[in-house]
């Protein structure tokens, strides 16, 4: 049986920049897949690639074994594939609980004419989604701000709510990119937690992280980019004890 | 009034419902329809500016649109005037949804840009097609029938618009705390996290640009209709700016905002009108200290005074 | 034929440089503010309508222009102070519609004390055409032309080469992270006011000979050099400068060649089509926000 | 006990926008007309009260004041309406609710066909056009260009001009417009120059455009004969244009060249009287549309004054028999079919000479 | 306990500090002292509002009460820019570079208060210590990763040459390398003399380069005292370490 996602030869530069060059893995349902590596080594623009963010100028990827490059973003949520923001995307215009239901959007009946007659079905399933909402919140911890506008959150109460938000989706693969990065590491610890959490319940995580410490708790296996390439790909184990990852990433202190 | 609540919808129509009785004369009532009819337009376009975040800069060029349809095809061509007027609707809604999958690949001032020209364009084709339209000088209207009903006179357009605008507040109100407005105000938020949580923005931006020309169609059918005689001006760019003026004094992203800059944008200039060449200075000076004071819009600034007192 | 042809580049020359003249003064004031200054026509009006006030009181035509110029900018950094300043973050819309405000403020005051009607001063190199090609081309045309490369050569020094040209522009991206390396921001934006001012009166007062000047000129110059601007890419000098020199000949042009009763709607269909293939005009910068 | 109640005076005017050029000096003759006649008495022994509202060239603002005029005023009869269009938005109104109205817009539409209630003893734009027609066909000029304004005032022109050029034998050659704020009109211009059946030049339109025409004609060498319509014909189109309004023709009623009037012109008291006392009170010169609101507010005046008071279906019967009024734009004749009054003679054809106008020969 | 000496020499010294958003105060009081020289550091919750204070300190941010002196001078009344001229300078949270400009003018608008000669040599420091920044340096910064855009902000802050240097998390997004070597910066800066108020999610890093450290909660400063003691005390541990 194929793997939940398989990226093959994935490429996509800028101007004269290969931020990614011919990457290919595999992630397989239920784990927690890692990516690490250099600052600018592409991370994030992978993860843009196959949320549909991006268009791949090269390579294929595909979500149980159909092709979805180049496919739109909504298209892949469609399909379960939900993901957080490095450079954090927040509706300001909104309260943090609405940020938190646009996530379950899909999961709505979004037709304008019935919303405009106010048909008892839509109020019935929007409340239900209002509930669901605050109890994420909850769960990653913004219980206390659950009637605050989204631009009274600090930023790293905007980095949890961007989960709590991909989490709304119902999602069956889910992308984070950086999610402690700005929490102490007492936070970290909670959202590691979180992650765990997500990840027993059966969601597939993708996970971008410069906290070594939690990639290499949570990680199922740990793929190494720099410079737009993949430079290796293993258990933690395995990437831990890789001196070229030491030399490129880690430094001595791992 | 707050934004979202249903208890302002009471209150308006209370007011609308007792309006015609306080009225010493038809002037009045007449400057009572005017205000409803860019009441509702407003409406429309806050839904596009204000909750949407899509600047229009040309939305006069669709009540320009609906007010010729019901002038010219009734004149011209010997439709039904309620036909018309549908006609015109369906005809701004076509033409919106045609030019607005290129239109809103564009954002901000180059969007702002588009729409004026768009408008524009409508415009010059109003005032140069004088055969149909009359040219600059404009042309009259027949009186509207719906299914052998006919409606005239202030006192019937008075309940017509009434009743709309109350609908139309009611419909605003309904569709904004819906799955459907949460998308909508989420990507003028941020438009890739919109995406990513599956709205699929290009489709609401089309749907609600397209809703709220037609909005504005149906409007400029009925101010046709009610003034009786109709000239290319409503379609042309001051008209537009004024209906943006409306959406910004009373209140981006405020449906009762809609309302209240409407009604206190039409009076505006009734109440200078005996200012003797000082009217634009005034009316100038009034905009911007509104705009400075009260940056948000009059509803919202209130709103947030009246939850601070409480 | 040729000649026709030249007649009309000539023509559109001479009408895209005006609008150049003020898609210049909108540049300026966007590239450090972020604010597109709808009242900007009014200054290329002011300019005009105090050459001739002034040359009317008696002085001399070079104190006249002088005193046309320096009033404008006064103007102008009393808008910023007292209309811009106060509503700092304010969102794209409110700023429209302030400048839009201020707008009909200078025009009524204007047709309040210099009066309604239309006005012009002498050309400054007499009237007599330079005939090139069997074209006719105007001694005022070349002053345009030229006044228009001068503004465009001074701003791009400016903006690409002066560390005040790079603050100005650091302000309009973040005015809070210029706050911090140490640019008095506000000082910036009543320069940049006053200098758009300034541009947008000398325009007025170069263009006057030309299409005359009354207190409503305004509109519709401020009108086309939005279009200009935005044709060229918001923030670019360059790109103002070709977006007012097309505008202007697409209309020379299709008033010759296609229809004069649809020459102001052509420009416009022809605008949003190369919109549609360069969503940020033909010189604006890329996006680079990321996420 | 006589009735001192005033009478109201309801003006609707385009004292900005684009057509304030024209809606100024008539809201000014107007006020300055009322003030008099109030400080000898006023009218049947009632002061009069001018109530007047701009409508800034709007025609859909013209229709809210005029409903207001009509319904919170109560006036007993209104001057204006500076453009066609605005006139034609509270034609219904007036109509309706049956007030005299006096419309001060040049398109033939206003009386054509005739309107119970409406009103215009000023010139159109077809005697215009027929008058220039008859001057081309006395210089043996048949083929001519025709170029107007997109302004109401030039499409109606156009129209018009349309319409009389085969009753005289006139054909258009070649047709061009322009915008009325445009800059620069040599395009249209270098069409024309290139048309060698082209006699003359026909400019439809008002403002500062036909100057620029006239600027811009001499600058491409065009030296055909340039004609233009009713509007124009004062000091400050050559002013604007400068020495390029040289031979450049104009039509204007008889105010326009008031100094130059023989003396045994029948209009020579009236104009003379009506610069004299404009020029005193504003210190800028007369325009054709000024004396137009002259010739529109006495008209009603006088009739108010035949009917003895201010009932209004009188008072409209009683202007609509109206004969003999000399005004500043010539003698008005009304019928029950002709709500103008005006002949085609009442337009004279002005010619500038050394930097003047002088009637043409 | 308060540990601040009142020793004359104190470059900073903060009173009763209050700023608030709307009606919502964030800081309720707040008083901190910096010595000359001293590396100070702030910790705390998301939400304490610790980069309110920072805001408020470069004077982007409203003050509503307090006082605020740096080097012996009121500064409470100035201008953003007229503190950056005194020599406070502040690498911002989110990194808040000028996007569209090139990397090499960011750099340069950081030394935009300074007239003397020596800009360049700084510059080349500042590639010295970021060399991904020279290569890319003609590239327009919001082109930049995460990561990289930390280190362009950095060093933006280190060209005005600052007496106090306020950073917001500058080891935020950069990798386990990259962080060591934000923090040899940091002690390296601190070496030369230069005082520094670090705010740092990394606690452990913040504690161990500290001489003293500021515990903030909720808009008030609820402990103090010397990086080391604190990084002992077990609420400390328990509450920001994760021990
Ligand atoms: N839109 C873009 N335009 C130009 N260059 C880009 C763009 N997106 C990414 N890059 C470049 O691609 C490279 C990879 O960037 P990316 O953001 O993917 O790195 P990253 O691995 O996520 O780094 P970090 O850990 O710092 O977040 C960088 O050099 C960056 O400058
Ligand atoms: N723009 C704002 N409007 C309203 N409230 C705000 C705003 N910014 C911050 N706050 C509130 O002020 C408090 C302090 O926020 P601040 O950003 O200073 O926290 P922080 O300590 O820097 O947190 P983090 O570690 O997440 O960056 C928080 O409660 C936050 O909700
Ligand atoms: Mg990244
Ligand atoms: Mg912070």
């Amino acid at each position: 049986m194929a793997s939940l996602l398989e990226v093959s030869n994935l490429s996509k530069s800028f101007g004269g920049v290969h931020a990614v060059q011919s990457v290919g893995f595999k992630v397989d349902a239920g784990i927690v897949y890692s990516v690490i590596g250099p600052n600018g080594a592409g991370k994030t623009t992978l993860f843009n690639l196959i949320t549909g963010v991006y268009t791949p100028d090269a390579g294929s990827i595909r979500l149980n074994g159909e092709p979805i490059e180049g496919k739109p973003p909504t298209m892949l949520a469609r399909r379960g594939v939900a993901r957080t923001f490095q450079n954090l995307q927040v509706c300001m215009n909104m309260s943090a609980l609405e940020n938190v239901m646009v996530g379950a959007h899909l999961h709505l009946d979004r037709n304008p004419l019935k919303a405009a007659l106010r048909f008892p079905s839509i109020r019935r399933g929007d409340q239900s989604i209002a509930e669901r909402a605050a109890e994420l919140m909850d769960f990653v911890g913004l219980g206390k701000f659950v009637n605050a506008h989204a631009d009274s959150l600090s930023y790293g109460m905007l980095k949890r709510l961007e989960i709590a938000r991909a989490l709304a989706l119902k999602p069956r693969l889910i992308f984070l990119d950086e999610p402690a990065a700005g929490l102490n590491p007492k936070e970290t610890e909670g959202v590691a937690e979180l992650i765990r959490e997500v990840s027993n319940s059966g969601v597939t995580v993708v996970l971008v992280e410069h906290d070594m410490k939690m990639v290499m708790k949570l990680s199922d296996r740990i793929l190494v980019m720099d410079y737009g390439k993949a430079l290796t790909e293993g258990t933690a184990e395995e990437v831990r004890n890789n001196p070229q990852v030491i030399a490129a990433y880690l430094g001595a202190q791992a | 009034m707050k934004n979202s609540s249903y208890a302002g919808l009471l209150i308006i129509a209370a007011i609308l419902a007792l309006l015609p009785f306080v009225l010493p004369n038809s002037f009045y009532l007449d400057l009572a329809i005017r205000m409803g009819i860019n009441a509702i337009i407003v409406l429309g376009l806050n839904l596009l500016i204000g909750f949407a975040g899509q600047i229009s800069l040309g939305h006069a060029g669709f009540v320009g649109l609906g007010a010729f349809a019901s002038a010219v095809l009734p004149h011209h061509f010997g439709w039904p005037t309620f036909g018309a007027m549908l006609g015109g609707a369906m005809f701004t809604g076509i033409l919106a949804a045609l030019v607005a999958r290129p239109i809103f690949k564009l954002k901000g001032h180059y969007l702002a840009m588009a729409t004026l020209g768009l408008g524009i364009i409508v415009n010059i084709v109003l005032r140069n097609e004088s055969e149909y339209t009359g040219g600059p000088d404009g042309m009259p209207v027949m009186a509207l029938d719906v299914l052998g009903f006919e409606i005239s006179g202030d006192d019937q357009w008075y309940w017509v618009v009434a009743i709309l605008l109350c609908i139309s507040i009611w419909a605003s109100l309904n569709l904004i705390n819906s799955p459907f407005g949460r998308g909508l105000r989420a990507l003028h938020g941020s438009e890739v996290a919109a995406r990513v949580a599956g709205v699929n923005v290009e489709r609401y931006k089309i749907v609600i640009f397209v809703m709220s020309a037609m909005f504005a169609s149906v409007m400029g059918s009925i101010t046709a209709h009610h003034v009786g005689f109709i000239t290319p001006s409503v379609a042309d760019f001051p008209h537009s700016i004024e209906l943006l003026t409306m959406v910004v004094v009373g209140g981006v992203a405020s449906v009762y905002g809609s309302v209240v800059g409407a009604v206190l944008l039409t009076a505006l200039p009734q109440a200078l009108a005996n200012f003797e060449g000082w009217e634009i200075v005034a009316y100038g000076v009034i905009l911007v200290t509104c705009m400075i004071f009260v940056p948000k819009g009059v509803v919202p600034t209130m709103n947030a005074k009246f939850k601070k007192e409480h | 034929m040729l000649a026709t042809f030249v007649q009309f580049i000539f023509s559109g020359l001479t009408v895209g440089a005006i609008y150049a003249l003020v898609a210049l003064g909108f540049t300026l004031i966007y590239n450090a503010s972020g604010v597109i200054n709808f009242a900007q026509g009014e200054f290329v009006m002011l300019g005009g309508m105090l050459a001739v006030f002034f040359t009317h009181a008696g002085l001399p035509m070079p104190a006249a222009i002088a005193l046309a110029i320096a009033v404008p900018a006064v103007i102008g950094v009393l808008v910023e102070k007292f209309t811009i300043e106060p509503v700092k973050g304010a969102e794209t819309i409110t700023l429209i519609i302030i400048t839009l405000g201020v707008s009909l403020v200078i025009r009524g005051l204007v047709q309040v004390t210099l009066g309604k009607g239309t006005h012009t001063i002498p050309a400054f190199s007499g009237d007599a055409p330079i005939m090139v090609a069997g074209a006719a081309l105007t001694p005022q045309s070349l002053w345009v032309l030229g006044g228009t490369a001068i503004v465009v050569l001074v701003l791009w020094y400016f903006f690409a080469r002066t560390l005040a040209g790079k603050a100005m522009l650091a302000t309009s991206y973040n005015r809070i992270a210029s706050q911090l390396v140490g640019i008095n921001t506000n000082w910036v934006l009543l320069m940049s006011f006053a200098l758009a001012s300034a541009l947008g009166a000398l325009g007025g007062i170069l263009v006057t000979p030309i299409t005359l000047t009354s207190f409503d000129v305004g509109i519709m110059l401020g009108l086309k050099g939005f279009v200009a601007a935005v044709l060229g890419g918001l923030g670019s000098g360059p790109g103002a400068v070709i977006g007012g020199l097309l505008v202007g000949l697409i209309e020379s042009t299709a008033a010759g060649y296609l229809s004069s009763a649809y020459k102001d709607a052509i420009p416009f269909v022809l605008i949003l089509f190369i919109l549609f293939f360069m969503p940020r005009g033909l010189l604006g910068s890329k996006v680079t926000d990321r996420v | 006990a006589e009735n001192k109640e005033p009478i109201k005076v309801g003006s609707i005017l385009s004292v900005t926008g684009a057509a304030a050029y024209l809606g100024t000096p008539e809201l000014n003759t107007l006020q300055m007309y009322v003030d008099d006649l109030n400080k000898s008495g006023g009218v049947l022994g009632r002061p009069l009260q001018l109530i007047h509202y701009d409508d800034a060239s709007d025609a859909s603002k013209a229709n809210g004041f005029a409903k207001r005029l009509i319904e919170d005023d109560k006036v007993d009869f209104i001057v204006g309406g500076t453009t066609t269009g605005s006139t034609m938005s509270m034609v219904p109104l007036v109509e309706k609710a049956g007030v005299p109205f006096m419309s001060l817009a040049g398109a033939v539409v206003v009386v054509e066909p005739v309107k119970k209630w409406v009103f215009k003893a000023s010139t159109t734009d077809r005697i215009a056009a027929e008058r220039v027609f008859i001057d081309m066909r006395k210089r043996g000029i048949s083929k001519i260009a025709l170029l107007s304004e997109t302004s109401g005032f030039g499409q109606s022109g156009k129209k018009q001009s349309e319409e009389v050029a085969g009753k005289y034998g006139i054909t258009f050659v070649i047709k061009e417009t322009y915008g009325p704020k445009d800059t620069d009109m040599s395009p249209q211009l270098t069409k024309i120059k290139n048309n060698k059946d082209v006699q003359a030049v026909f400019v439809f339109g008002f403002g500062q455009g036909p100057a620029i025409v006239t600027k811009n004609c001499r600058q491409l060498g065009l030296d055909l004969p340039l004609y233009h319509a009713h509007g124009i014909g004062s000091e400050e189109f050559i002013n604007l244009a400068g020495p390029a309004a040289e031979g450049a023709y104009a039509l204007a009623p008889a105010l326009m060249i008031g100094d130059t009037l023989a003396a045994d012109d029948p209009q020579k008291a009236v104009v003379a009287g009506y610069a004299k006392a404009y020029r005193e009170r504003f210190k800028e010169d007369v325009s054709m549309f000024g004396g137009q609101a002259y010739d529109n507010f006495f008209i009603v005046i006088e009739a108010i004054k035949r009917v003895g008071g201010t009932d209004k279906a009188k008072v409209r019967d009683a202007i609509e028999s109206t004969k003999g009024f000399i005004g500043t734009g010539g003698e008005i004749n009304m019928t029950p079919d002709d709500h103008m009054g005006l002949s085609v003679d009442s337009l004279r054809m002005l010619v500038v000479k050394n930097g003047k106008w002088v009637e043409a020969k | 306990m308060t540990a601040s000496i009142h020793a004359p020499e104190a470059l900073l010294r903060v009173r009763d500090m209050v700023s608030a958003y709307g009606r919502i105060k964030a800081l309720k009081g707040i008083a901190l002292e910096i010595n000359r020289g001293e590396t100070v550091a702030l910790i705390g919750a998301n939400g304490a509002g610790k980069t309110t204070f920072l805001r408020t300190l470069s004077g982007v941010q409203p003050m509503a009460a307090g006082t605020v002196a740096f080097d012996g001078e009121d500064i409470s009344r100035l201008r953003a820019d007229q503190r950056v001229a005194r020599g406070i300078c502040q690498c911002p949270e989110g990194r808040m570079v000028f996007g569209p400009l090139s990397i090499e003018d960011n750099i340069r608008l950081g030394a935009y208060t300074r007239k003397d000669a020596e800009i360049g040599d700084d510059i080349e420091k500042v590639y010295a210590m970021f060399p991904i920044l020279k290569q890319k340096r003609h590239l327009p910064a919001g082109s930049l990763s995460g990561g990289q855009q930390q280190m362009l902000a950095m060093g933006r802050a280190l060209m005005g040459r600052p007496k106090l240097l306020l950073l917001d998390e500058p080891s935020m997004g950069l990798a386990p390398l990259l962080v060591e070597e934000i923090f040899n910066v940091i002690r390296t800066l601190k070496s030369q003399g230069m005082t520094i108020l670090l705010v740092e999610q990394n606690a452990f890093g913040a504690l161990g380069v500290a001489d003293r450290a500021y515990v903030l909660e909720t808009g008030h400063v609820t402990l103090s005292g010397s990086g080391a003691e604190l990084a002992e005390n077990p609420d400390v541990r328990a509450a920001y370490l994760g021990m």
